[in-house]
This record gives C-alpha cells, structure tokens and sequence, in this order.
C-alpha cells in the first residue's frame, strides 16, 4: 500500500512546477500547460483523499475537473490562435497596449 | 487489485525495452560514413527552401476542439453505459441483472439531455460552417 | 459504501420538481441554448430578433424569481438535487439582481457590437451562460457547485472579452484575463482539494462539519501532545489522535487559504488586482459593465456562501488559524490602493475599474464583520449550548444583510455607470478621456443626470442608494469590539473621501466644463438611456425605500450560516411576517428592464 | 517494498521528472511531448490510487485529446515564433512579484510537508470490501447520475461555451464574412464589421484600417 500522504507530496510537488512554470515561463502556451498541470496536480490529490475518505467525492470531482480543464484549454487556445492572427508571437510581456 | 494491472506493466516495460534496444542496435551496428551530400535533407533532387515546419492552418484547430468536447461526451457515456439496467430500474437489480422494480426511463433522459445539447451545439458548428474545408 | 436501493422513479420526480425550484436559472440557461439555436439555424429576416429573444426569456426568469423571491416556503432554504444547490431568500434576491444586470447588459451589448463593428449573433448567448453560472454560485451548497459556477461564469466571459476581433486590445486583454484567471481557478481547486481532504467531504454542511470536528479534535490534541511531551508514555491512541487531529489541521488551513486567495482574485482584491484594469480596459464596454456588476456579485456571493456561512466556526477566525486578518489586511490595501490609482487615472474606464476595485475592499471589510460575529455566535453556541440566538448571531445576519445590500446597489450603480460609457461611443475612439466628458449635461441632460446619479451613488452622497449601503456597512463592521477593525472603518471613511474626489471631478467636467467643439458621436438605438434611465431610478428608489430593503435584506440575511431546515425556518418565520406588514409592496422589483425596448 | 509502492515512486518520479522537463523546454512541442509523459505517468498514479476509471478518462481525454489540441495550436502559431524564450525581462516589480509569489508557494510546501511529516503522518485511505466497485466507471457512474444529474447536465452547458468561443474567438475573416453572407443589408454587413466600401457606398464611421487585423477579405477590401 502506498500511503496517502505520499499522493499529497506527489500533487504538491507538480503543483508548485506549474506553479513555477505559470510565473517564470513567458510564453503564453507554455503558461496554460503549466495551468493543465496545475490542475493535474489538484486531481491527484482530490483522487488520493478519496481513496483515504473511501467516498467518491473526490473522484467525481476530478471527473468534472477532467472536463471544465478541457473546455477552458480550448477557449484559451482560442484566444492565442486569434491573438496569433493579430501578431506573430505569443509572449504575454509583449502585451503592451493596455500599460498604464 | 494492483496486482491485475501486472501485464500492463510488464507490457509498458516490454515496449520501453525494446524501442530502446532497437535504437541502441541501429546506433551500435549500422555503418556510419557521413558526407556532405548525405546530410542534407532529402527533397526530390532540388535544394530545401525555408523551414521543412510549415504552419498548419487553423481549421485543424477548429477540429481538435470538437473532438475534445465529443471526447469528453464519451467520457460521460462509459460509466452511464454500464450503469444503464440499474439507471433504468425502481428498485435493486435482482440476480443475473433482472430488474425487480418497475422500469423507468429516467437514466434514458438524462443522457438524452446532455447529448441533446451537445448535439445542438455539433449543429451549431455546422451552420457556422466551422468545419468546411474549402 | 453502501448505497440505497436505486430510487430512479422518484428520482425522476424529484429532480423536475428540483427543477421548478430552480426555475429562474433552469430559463437562464435554457436561453442560453435557445440563442444559440436560433443564431445558428434561424431564418436570416430572424436574426434581428435575438435581443428579443432574450429579454424575453430573461423577463420570464425575472417573473419565475419574484414567485420564489415572495413565497415564504423558501425562507428556511429548501435544498435541491440532493444538497447540491441551495434556494433560499438570499439566493432569491441574487437570482433577480443577476437577471436584471444580464439584461441590461443585453439592452447595450447588441447595439455596441453593431456600432464598432464586431456584431455576432453568439453574443446574446454568452452572457445567458455566463449569468447562468453566476446565479450557480448564488445558489451554491457544494464546492463543486461553486467551481462549475465560476468556470462556467468565467469561460463565456473570456470568450466575450475576447470577442472583439476588430481591435487588438480585446484579445490581448482576453489572453491576460484568461492565464489569470485559469491561474486562479487551478490555485482554487487544489485548496478545495485540500478542504476536502481534511473534511470528506464537497458539501458545505459535510465541510462545516469536518471544520469543526477537526478543530474540537485540535484541542483535546493539544493536552495530549503536552502530555506527550512531557515524556507520558502515551497509549497508542492518544498518539493516533494527535496525528489524526495534526493532519487535519495542516490540510485544512492551506485550503481555506488557497481557496480565499482564489476567490479574492476573482473579486479582484489588492495584491490580486493587477488584471482588473486592464481586461476591464480592453473588454468591450458591455462586457466591462458585465464583468464589473455580475461578475462581481457571483464573487462575493461565494465569499458569503462559503467564508462567512461555512468557514465562520470561532477557530477559523480567531488568531492564529484565523483567515479573517488576512482579509481585513486585504481589504485595507484594497481600498487604499483601488481609490489612489482611481485618483490617478484620466481614462474613464481605467478609473471605474480602480474604484471597483475598492469597492471590494469595502465589502471585504462586511464579510470579516460577518465572519468575526459568527465565529462569537458559534463559540458562545459550543460553550454554552445555546440555541445559536445570540446577539453575535443577530449581528452576523445584519452584517450579511448590508453586505448583499452593498453589492446590490454597487452592481446597479456601477451597471448604469459602465453603460453610459459605453453610450458615449459611437466613434471608433471611445470618449474614455475625462476632458472629453466636458460639458456633456448641455448636449445629452438625460443621460448626464444617469451617469451623475449612478456616481453619485457609487460616491455614497446621502440621497442615493450608495450611502445607505456604505452606512449599513460601516456600522455593521464598527458594531465589531475589535479595535482594528474600528480604525478600518475610519480609513474606509477616509477612503470614500477619496473616491468623491475622482468622482465629483468627472461630474464636474459634466456640468461645468465647456464642452468640446464637435459632438461626441453616441451609440443609437434607446437600450442604453434605458439601462441607464432604469439604474439611476433604482439607485435613487432604493435609497429612498431604504428602511424596507434593509429589512428585506435582513430576511434574506437571517440565519444565514444555519443549515437549511425547519429550525431556520423558524427563525425567519416572525421576520417574514413583519416584514410583509411593514411594506406590502417588494422595493427590488422594479429592478426588471422593460423588454423590447 | 511491493510492486504497488515500487510502480508509485517510479511513476510518481516520472511525473516529476517530466513536469520539470516540460517547463524547462524552449521548444513547444517538445514541451507539450513531457507533458503527455506526465499525464500518463499521473494516470498510473491514479490507478494505484483505486481511480481505475479516472485512470482511463485521463490518457483518453488529457494525453488524448487535450494535448491533441495543444499540438495543434502550437502547429498553427508557428513553432519557432513560440520557441522562444523571454526577450524583454520582466520589471522588477513584476520579477519581485514572480519570485515572491513562487516563495510564498514553496513555504506552504514547507509548512504542509512539516505539518504532517514530522508527526509521521502516514495513513492508508479507508477500508474497502473485496470486490467494491470503488473507482470503477459503476461506482462512479452511480454517483455522477443520482447525486451529480444537475452538475452532469451544466456542465454541458459550460461545454456549449468552449464551443461557442472556440468558434467566436479562432473565427477566420472569412469564416467571419461567410456567418454574414445572408446579410444583402449593408448596414448589417457594416454592423458585422465587413467591407462596403468595396460596393462603392460610403462607410459610415467605423474602426480604420489600422485596428482591423490587415488580413485583406474576400472582396479584396481592408477594414473600412
């Protein structure tokens, strides 16, 4: 048996590399895998807490997770591919029109 | 439990040994004269011009996205459909799946629900003509 | 895990009579659909008929609200799909609020759209869906609920700020919206993780309950560990419980705080604000009006439904596990620094942007108050055994009550206010510098007084709907024996001293400047003196009918962290009962845009 | 140490592994190829957590479908535009910020890890029977359509929104002019940002060409 607690250092150890990711990295694609990993890593632990609790609360959750992920990486894709069309490069420090 | 995934295990670790030992072979026994004309990349005679990456067009895009959304339809329907004598039943499944209670069809309503409305938006997208190749 | 019996013939029942109480978002989101069918498949002469079409299903959401919204049966919050959602008087007043917003972002939205020439018939659609997931989080009794209500909330509205093909300010203030935004989501649901990990459970009662047990547990732990430390040898139970209660804790209290920060991100508190100005700046007028009334009231009705009625056990807001400092640090920064940038800004969407942003701080300093006295009401419940009808009970509720009052006339104000902007810009270039405002009650009086009235109220000047709202406030808080709380107060009095300034200065290039040679060019069309028209009116009529829309609140507040149930329906019963004698007549009714205009 | 526990740090390594190989890649495409190798590494974590069915979802649709699509996207925006690093560091505001926030984040690690480690806080999950459907797509399914029928029937909605902006948003010029081919109105055509000034008439004012994207229609003409 594996325990639960090693689940936990394993979510919060890919969390904190997406973390890393969402604020180091400037690449808008690279800072939505880093979300998708983000949110990975809240599903490991929401499956690993419902190992621990024996109820599938957990489960189901990370199922709709599974689900609201997916949708909200096609609407952020979305919204590089326009800004693809409006400029050749995806950095998000270039986004310079809206500065004080 | 963990304990029936076994073959899948050995299967992943007999796919990872032998990719590896293929390309080890490639690399130890194939023969390697390298010239000039033999390291460029191979185009019907005529020189390469440009990147070989070319950019893909946003159609492929506009597909992925349904396919992820029909995707996560399915997901839906695996469990729905091994649920689906029990989703159709009043009362406790009896021995060999017979149902004792009544039949219902809420389970059927339900994904006629959500597959109403997924279908509706694959019908919008239709119209907006996001799918036309030409 | 033991199951009951499959019940599917009840069930089919149940969830359509769920559904009747669920009506108003049920209409919500089923026009959502319907507009979108009838844009991809309606005969062209038809298209013109989608605003229609949505007014006309918000206006039948509106009437199925007001029917929950005056029927006593919901006083005691009735929950549907299995706990899963909530109705109650509270829910009832934000299910009405939302579709009246919706709908009056629905009466410009079309209109701007066509003007600056980026009009799509999904438009419609979108915010139907978006109002949808914000009338979730006002009904929310699960985490669950609540993560779908703000994704479902906050996708549409990525996509409507991003909308605007047209002009590159849209997308890019859509790409940074959305990386914030999922940014937060993701910090949100690993703290819901964790919640759920120290307690079992996604429901707010089953957390409520795994709150307190685990606190109950810290403290016997804390003895035990003394007694371990103390070189007792410890039977192996006391030590299993100490872990147990450990583990607990240390789970629990970085949920609460992941959670918190991610929620304080979608309100857009202080050190979590950076995006605001921006997606506000780039977003479409509409949308920004959208984003700064709806989208705001879903924020703060989570941080009410899940801070103040679920995590307000006494542990839980008291040093040193409390996160009710935290908030009032966040609240005094955002104040601060929401009414300084606001002063500083000449563009007028920047600085409706940046006095929203302190307005939240104002209301964070409510939820604190609220949480702190039900921490009281649950302490002095866990040591005395009462009945939970305690003074700090009753505080709690009127500071809940003025803090759902503050966003109401907030989200009306700042409605009227963001519409009038987008009003004032039938040009390519909007009119979003202060100068080109001069002399704008000469031209255009009418919507000169809407906007004047609506600045007024989010000012907090006595006539209007906004000063009562921040007095409510503000005595609600210094009701609180705290003394920083108290010096809070002062500073938020100070604060709104500030906020007259920028806001006076814009009324004052309204009426006193002499205005610009050429006529500013406005949008056509009679949706936005409507919404105006209709937001300014209610910003006066609810200062007006003050008294009973504070006692409506009241009900709407009573009992507010009590479970759903009979005995909290007997403690709204006698409040219903003096409420209707007092004033016959709902003074948030006349919250519904007339349809078709 | 059993084959379960042996198969968790070594899929759990790998996930770290190539979680870090991921956000360290200059190349897109290669980074999105560790991000399929942490999603499947993570799903043989799932399985060791009694997740079977989870299990399944995540390959088909996380490695699946989802990186399909980021594959895609990282295709149409062209690979070496999105290959390259930072080349304008941040101020030292924001820098302050990133570094803070990432410290702030690893002090929580910190403080989570203590909590619980230094008591030795190690447990094994609930008991289960023999033979329970726990983690199955039944158990699941049993809850997600008694429990769960109103999240299951909105999250179709929210599903309908990613649609609509995934074409709303990615939408082409042309794709644009076609949704408004029955419009013959030109003041409609106007309102939905396509040319008249192509047919001779007079544009009524609207956005210069300077705002418009540039991409040239099919009438040839260029945002007015």
């Amino acid at each position: 048996m594996v325990p639960i607690t090693h689940f936990l250092y394993l979510a919060i150890l890919l969390f904190l590399i997406g973390v890393g990711g969402v604020l180091l990295r400037r690449n808008a694609l690279f800072v939505l895998m880093s979300i998708e990993l983000m949110l990975n890593a809240a599903n490991v632990a929401l499956v690993a807490f419902s190992r621990l609790h024996g109820n599938h609360d957990g489960q189901v959750f990370a199922f709709f997770v599974i689900a609201v992920a997916a949708a909200e990486a096609a609407v952020g894709l979305a919204i590089i591919v326009a800004i693809f069309r409006s400029r050749d490069d995806v950095d998000i420090d270039d986004l310079g029109l809206l500065r004080d | 439990m963990a304990a029936s995934y076994l073959p899948a295990l050995v299967f992943l670790a007999f796919a990872a040994v032998m990719a590896t030992v293929l390309l080890l072979l490639t690399m130890v026994l194939g023969p390697k004269r390298r010239t000039p004309i033999k390291d460029e990349p191979f185009e019907c005679g005529s020189d390469p011009i440009g990147s070989p990456r070319v950019k893909f067009g946003v159609k492929f895009y506009q597909v992925a996205i349904l396919f992820l959304v029909f995707d996560i339809e399915v997901a839906f329907l695996y469990p729905w459909a091994s649920l689906f004598r029990e989703l159709s039943c009043t009362g406790p499944l009896g021995p060999g799946g017979v149902c004792t209670g009544a039949p219902t069809l809420f389970g059927l309503a339900e994904m006629l629900v959500f597959l109403g409305i997924l279908v509706l938006a694959l019908g919008y997208v239709l119209r907006k003509r996001a799918l036309d190749w030409a | 895990m033991t199951h009951a019996p499959f019940v599917a013939d009840t069930m089919a029942s149940a969830t359509l009579q769920d559904l009747g109480h669920l009506a108003p978002m049920a209409i919500v989101g089923l026009w959502g659909l319907l507009l979108m069918a009838t844009d991809a498949f309606a005969a062209v002469g038809f298209r013109h008929f989608q605003r229609r079409i949505a007014l006309f299903g918000l206006a039948l959401a509106f009437v199925a609200g007001l029917t929950i919204y005056g029927n006593a049966d919901y006083d005691g919050g009735v929950e549907v799909f299995r706990g899963f959602l909530v109705v109650d008087p509270f829910s009832a007043i934000l299910d009405l609020v939302l579709v009246g917003l919706c709908a009056g972002t629905v009466l410009v939205a079309g209109d701007y759209a066509r003007t600056h020439r980026f009009e799509y018939g999904e438009q419609e659609s979108l915010l139907c869906i978006a109002t949808f997931g914000a009338m979730m989080v006002g009904h929310a009794h699960d985490l669950l609920a609540l993560f779908l209500g703000i994704e479902t909330m906050s996708i549409s509205v990525y996509v409507l700020v991003g909308a605007r093909w047209n002009a590159k300010p849209s997308a890019e203030a859509a790409l940074k919206y959305f990386l914030m935004g999922a940014f937060a989501s993701a910090i949100l649901l690993m703290g819901i993780a964790l919640l759920y990990g120290a307690t079992g459970a996604t429901a707010f009662e089953g957390i409520r309950g795994g709150v307190a047990e685990a606190f109950t547990r810290w403290l016997r732990i804390n003895d035990l560990a003394r007694a371990l430390d103390q070189g007792h040898t410890a039977s192996p139970a006391a030590s299993d419980l100490v872990i147990q209660g450990v583990a607990k804790a240390a789970l629990l209290i970085p949920g609460v705080l992941l959670v918190l920060g991610a929620l304080l991100f979608k309100v857009s508190a202080v050190p979590m604000h950076m995006w605001t100005p921006d997606a506000y700046e780039g977003a479409p007028t509409p949308v920004t009006a959208f984003m700064a009334s709806v989208v705001k009231v879903a924020g703060v009705a989570a941080l009410l439904r899940l801070f103040v009625a679920t995590f307000s056990t006494h542990r839980l807001v008291t040093a040193p596990y409390g996160w009710t400092t935290a908030v009032a640090l966040v609240a005094f920064l955002t104040m601060t620094v929401g009414n300084l940038a606001a002063v500083r800004q000449s563009n007028v969407k920047r600085l409706l942007a940046y006095s929203s942003i302190a307005h939240v701080g104002y209301l964070l300093l409510g939820v604190v108050a609220a949480a702190n006295f039900y921490g009281e009401a649950f302490a002095s419940d866990a040591t005395l055994g009462g009945d939970g009808l305690s003074w700090s009970r009753d505080a709690g509720d009127t500071a809940v009550a003025s803090v759902l009052l503050y966003i109401v006339v907030y989200a009306v104000a700042s409605l009227g206010a963001f519409v009038t902007v987008a009003w004032l810009s039938g040009n390519k270039h909007e009119a979003l510098e202060a100068y080109q405002w001069s002399g704008l009650a000469r031209r255009h009086p009418g919507m000169a007084l809407g906007m004047t009235v609506c600045l007024l109220s989010l000012m907090g000047l006595p006539p209007m709907a906004g000063f009562f709202g921040k007095l409510f406030l503000f005595r609600a808080v210094f009701e609180n024996s705290n003394p920083w709380l108290q010096f809070l107060v002062v500073w938020a009095l100070l604060n709104a001293v500030v906020g007259a300034y920028y806001y006076l200065r814009l009324v004052v290039a309204m009426y006193f400047h002499t205005p610009p040679k050429t006529a500013p060019v406005v949008l056509p069309g009679k949706g936005a003196p409507a919404v105006v028209a209709v937001t300014a009116g209610l910003s006066v009529a609810l200062g007006v009918l003050m008294q009973p829309t504070l006692d409506r609140a009241d009900l709407a507040a009573r009992a507010f962290n009590y479970p759903p149930g009979p005995s909290k329906a007997r403690r709204v019963d006698g409040l219903r009962a003096a409420w209707e004698a007092r004033d016959p007549t709902p003074p948030v009714a006349a919250e519904e845009p007339s349809p078709g205009t | 140490m059993t084959g379960a526990e042996l198969s968790f740090y070594l899929f759990g390594g790998l996930a770290v592994f190539s979680a870090l190989a991921m956000v360290t890649r200059k190349n897109a495409v290669v980074a999105a190829m560790w991000l399929i190798a942490t999603f499947l590494s993570v799903a043989a974590c799932y399985v060791l957590a009694q997740a079977t069915f989870l299990s399944a979802i995540q390959v088909i649709v996380y490695a699946g479908a989802v990186m399909v699509l980021f594959v895609f996207v990282i295709m149409v925006v062209d690979v070496d535009a999105t290959g390259r690093l930072t080349h304008r560091r941040p101020s030292r505001v924001g820098r302050l910020a990133y570094y803070g926030g990432f410290l702030l984040s690893a002090g929580f690690l910190a403080w989570v890890l203590v909590g619980t480690l230094a008591r030795q806080y190690v447990t094994f999950g609930a008991e289960l029977e023999p033979g329970s459907d726990f983690g199955t797509a039944r158990g699941l399914g049993r809850e997600i359509f008694t429990d769960y029928v109103f999240p299951f029937e909105a999250v179709s909605l929210l599903l309908v929104a990613a649609v609509i902006g995934a074409v709303v948003v990615a939408r082409s010029r042309k794709e644009r002019e076609h949704a408004a081919r029955h419009l013959a109105d030109p003041a409609a055509r106007h309102a939905a940002g396509l040319g008249t000034a192509a047919e001779g008439e007079i544009a009524p004012p609207g956005p210069s060409p300077a705002t418009d994207f540039g991409e040239p229609s099919a009438t040839g003409h260029r945002g007015i």
